[in-house]
């Protein structure tokens, strides 16, 4: 009843950490036997390594938090060399997240991917906190077809696209990757936001800005999973906020097909785990037979 | 490293806005090293874990002692749990001062503020070792003052406060005993003092605690990074909660 | 020290209930003295009277609420005749909020409201919640100026043009509405969300999507006035989440001249008295002389 | 209307997720009528307040007594506030039952589930004006009853229960007594519940209490309104919090 079938990747449970709350994975292997998750989903690589923002890094708001690391990362080739190995033992899928300042850099890092034995690709054309580029492809959905369309042209692995909250028109941008070929779309990425320190009169994030996540965030991701899930017929991996069981669900009936959680494993090592434990009672007690049963359930 | 739920023994006030609480669970029998540290889960209200040292562990009990001080809405909201109340902490995390490698027999501790707490761990673990500690310990005020008895129990201490009204006026850097009786230094506190210390202290041979913002707090998130000096051909970069909070001076950049 | 002069508003001090959370005051005087207020700003008005959404009109999420009252009010004769009389003996400025589909009608609200005894329009470009019009207007740079333009050639009063979120780019929008002789800016309104009931399997809102209000949007209304105070040169009238003292700081800090007060209302109803009282404190306990002394003091 | 932190002086289940709260405090001097409610913060944690209606009033211990069950989160963290502890409360809110206009013999009152606590202050008024009442009270079963004894005490008592464990099995509407013999009904329950009863004693006069998702509770900021039938002509619509929640059948439109 948990498994869940998406373009590429076959799910033994809906449930996978999200790029950038999980590492590549190592830490959490100290908590709970990885080959549980649905799947992982890895940091985001670049083609070079890189260190990313100054300190402070993360502040803490109302149900939620700011984080500008900057996508801090050992570069592609790190990445396969000394951090995919760890994994490939565990039973499940990986998905590799993909950044970039320029579409050559999308494209170099996702052939290098694609070469390496992970099982997708996640674009991420919406990190917030990178000065050149990056954002900037996923609020343009010109920029957005384009770097899809290229990335599709290099590699055979499904490609999921993660598209960016911060734009007037959600819609507008998942068809625009729908067009360019995308296999699916990984929604949301944060909101960008920033937190002042009254005492220091500045902002708490070295960057100033940070991307917003936690459960602040859900209802809009849930908004736009909504809009999207009506108008496009890409399979969704829904995020923002989740938390419990009861949050699967109405990421679910909103019209997600799977959900990755995010800053909730740092509250909590386990929740991955715990929630796929406690997946099958939740969807018993709202009367649902089976993850796909439950799939876009809101609309009618 | 675990996440548990632990039962809190005690929680009482022992200087100005600064607070011990001894907490059960199996986490105090994981415990390797003094410099560890524990990521406490406030309450629902508070989206971050606070990160606090271990200032002392009995295996007697089973508890961790840990010294805190109201410096915000989380650790204020922390002062209103009570004796017998759960408490949801992962731990022990970091690497902590790495007591076995320490053979010689003179060490010097400074302690700035809730930098102190770690220090007392390991000013029992190294005279347990037979090694001669001489501790400095800086306070804001009289009323800030802390452990002071239990560091004297230990060895020599000397207190600076920042106004002057107990021991030495100024800060720890101008208390600094006379440097050809120390073997080694460990020292944690802000940033700041932490930087002025390794200034002071250089050619010494040394040990740091760090303190930075954290996420995770296991090193999955890189909220914690600290630049290397050797940034360009390593790695570049340790991460405090995973790597540290304890590491020799050299090791890191202090901004 | 707590006084501010805005375009057209001289305020004892910076704290004014916003638009849509105070009704049209009259619920809040039997809690405490109106003539407190800096300023009021009361419930949008439009050209006829209307009922609104279907309820329910609200739902809990986490640090926040989603709202669609669908600009329920008496139409703005009926503003004017049964609700302004009862607001003019309190010696609090009181300022209109404008809504409409069409720029017509908002020409009509605003043109009346003007010969009305307000002392000050704030344009609400930006409610998400009416299905013709309203938001388009906030989204799109060319009509928030024709709105702007329109509105100002029939008012002699300041004109508050009061901005949407749900934007890619905030400054874009902040400029045009500048160009067009907008006199101040209020934001931020709601961010649009969603929230569905796992057991219903349905939307809890009657309109499905709804503002997202309260703390949890903080993070997002100060980094998008900080943006906008940096590159646009008019006065910013900031809320979103505003709870206690130190948000007003944090407010003012990143570049907001006063703050509204909204959903937080609904929580503490002597909320903006209690924050008045205490200001002054705040101010002190992080070194201002004045409120004027920390407008914009994050930015260096 | 006011806001206070009222102490709370007693709290017990009395059925199945059913609880008792006793809450002391000025509020308590302003009630007006039964039908009125206070407007809860439960916690920090829950953005919205709850409202519950008014199921009694002491005068002499200046009390108010609140029954109430839990039917998500905010009720069930309610659960874990003890005596002693004090409660963020507005109110008292809204209009309640106009019972110095009630000046006939016979009342009927028709409750269901988590409707019954604003009949039974209700009830008290009314048999203290010499009225008679007579209860209909519907539960899900017999787990769940509450306060049976105590209308009891002031009149005739019919029990419905949806699964037939108590009294009638079924609905409120399924044992509702010989119409002749009422002057005037009151009922209380979830809208579908009123829609019913609406129907089946068209031609009673009677006064029906509605529950709505609410935003301020005081009437500020329209999130709890229902249409009028009037709707074209007058204002339209009404307010639950401020207009209600107690309304003459023919003044709402029940959806
Ligand atoms: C490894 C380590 C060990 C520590 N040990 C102790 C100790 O033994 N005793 C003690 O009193 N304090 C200790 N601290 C500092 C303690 O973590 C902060 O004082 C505490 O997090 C402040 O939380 P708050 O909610 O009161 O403040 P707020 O300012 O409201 O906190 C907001 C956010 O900022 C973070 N933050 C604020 N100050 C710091 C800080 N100095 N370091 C890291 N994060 C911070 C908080 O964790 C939270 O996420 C330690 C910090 C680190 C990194
Ligand atoms: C005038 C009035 C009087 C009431 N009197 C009583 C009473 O005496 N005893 C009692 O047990 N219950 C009473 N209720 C219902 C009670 O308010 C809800 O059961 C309660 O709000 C549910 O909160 P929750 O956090 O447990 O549920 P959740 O579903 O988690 O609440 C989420 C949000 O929806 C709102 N909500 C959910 N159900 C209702 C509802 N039925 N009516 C209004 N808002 C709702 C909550 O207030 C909250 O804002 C009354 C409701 C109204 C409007
Ligand atoms: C510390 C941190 C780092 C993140 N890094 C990445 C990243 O490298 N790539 C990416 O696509 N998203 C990244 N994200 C976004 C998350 O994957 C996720 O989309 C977002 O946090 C919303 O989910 P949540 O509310 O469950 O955290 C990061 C989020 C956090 C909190
Ligand atoms: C119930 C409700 C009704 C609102 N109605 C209006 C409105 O009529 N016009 C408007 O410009 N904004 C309206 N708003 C938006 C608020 O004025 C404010 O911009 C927003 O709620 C953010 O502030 P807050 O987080 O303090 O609530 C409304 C908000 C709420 C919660
Ligand atoms: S806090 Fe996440 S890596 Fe250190
Ligand atoms: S709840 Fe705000 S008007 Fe009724």
């Amino acid at each position: 009843m948990m498994n869940v079938k998406l373009p590429g990747l076959d799910l033994k449970n809906p449930i996978m950490p999200a790029s950038g709350c999980f590492g590549f994975g190592k830490e959490f292997a100290e908590f709970y036997d990885l080959s549980v998750l649905g799947a992982i989903i890895i940091k985001a690589s670049t083609v070079e390594k890189r260190f990313g923002n100054q300190t402070p890094r993360v502040a803490e708001t109302a149900s939620g938090m700011l984080n500008a690391i900057g996508l801090q990362n050992p570069g592609v080739d790190g990445v396969i060399k000394d951090e995919l190995p760890f994994l490939y033992p565990f039973k499940t899928p990986i998905i590799a997240n993909v950044a970039g300042s320029t579409i050559e850099e999308y494209i170099t890092v996702a052939h290098e991917l694609s070469r390496s034995g992970v099982h997708a690709l996640e674009i991420n054309i919406s990190c917030p906190n990178v000065k050149e580029g990056g954002v900037q492809f996923g609020t343009d959905p010109t920029l957005a077809y384009e770097v899809t369309r290229k990335v599709k042209e290099v590699s055979n692995l499904p490609v999921y696209i993660k598209l960016s909250p911060n734009v007037t028109d959600i819609v507008g941008l998942a068809k625009s990757v729908e067009e360019a070929g995308a296999d699916g779309l990984s929604m949301i990425n944060t909101l960008t936001g920033m937190k002042i320190d009254p005492t220091s009169r500045k902002p708490i994030i070295a960057n100033q800005t940070g991307g917003l996540s936690g459960p602040a965030i859900k209802p809009v991701a849930i908004r736009m999973i909504h809009q999207v899930y009506k108008e496009v017929d890409l399979p969704i991996i829904g995020m923002g906020g989740i938390e419990t069981t009861e949050d699967i669900v109405e990421y679910l009936l909103a019209g997600a097909s799977a959900v990755a959680i995010g800053s909730a494993n740092f509250k909590n090592p386990n929740v991955c785990k715990d929630l796929i434990d406690q997946l099958p009672d939740a969807l018993k007690k709202f009367g649902f037979d089976s993850v796909e049963e439950a799939i876009g359930g809101a609309h009618y | 490293m675990i996440r548990e739920w632990m039962t809190i023994i005690n929680h009482q006030l022992i200087a100005s806005q600064t607070y011990l609480l001894e907490i059960q669970g199996e986490i105090a029998t994981l415990v390797d090293s003094p410099g560890q540290f524990v990521h406490i889960q406030v309450s629902e209200q508070y989206f971050l874990r606070r990160p606090v040292s271990i200032a002392d562990v009995s295996p007697v009990k089973g508890t961790i002692t840990l010294l805190y001080k109201v410096m915000g809405e989380g650790t204020d909201a922390l002062t209103h749990k009570k004796a017998g109340e759960k408490i949801d902490i992962v731990g022990p995390g970091g690497k902590g001062f790495p007591v076995q490698d320490i053979n010689n027999s003179k060490a010097l501790l400074i302690g700035g503020g809730i930098g102190i707490p770690p220090l007392y761990f390991l000013a029992k673990q190294l005279t347990a070792k037979g090694i001669e500690v001489t501790s400095v310990l800086g306070f804001r005020s009289e009323e800030d003052m802390f452990y002071v008895k239990e560091f004297e129990s230990l060895g020599k201490v000397h207190v600076t406060t920042n106004d002057g009204t107990v021991g030495t006026k100024g800060f720890v850097t101008d208390a600094l005993p006379s440097l050809e009786n120390i073997d080694t230094y460990f020292t944690c506190g802000p940033t700041i003092m932490l930087r002025n210390v390794k200034e002071k202290l250089k050619g010494v041979p040394g040990y740091i605690s760090i303190e930075e913002r954290m996420g995770c707090g296991i090193g999955a998130c890189f909220a914690c990074v600290l630049e290397t000096p050797a940034k360009e051909d390593g790695k570049g970069y340790v991460k405090v909660c995973s790597d540290g909070p304890v590491f020799r001076p050299e090791e890191v950049v202090l901004k």
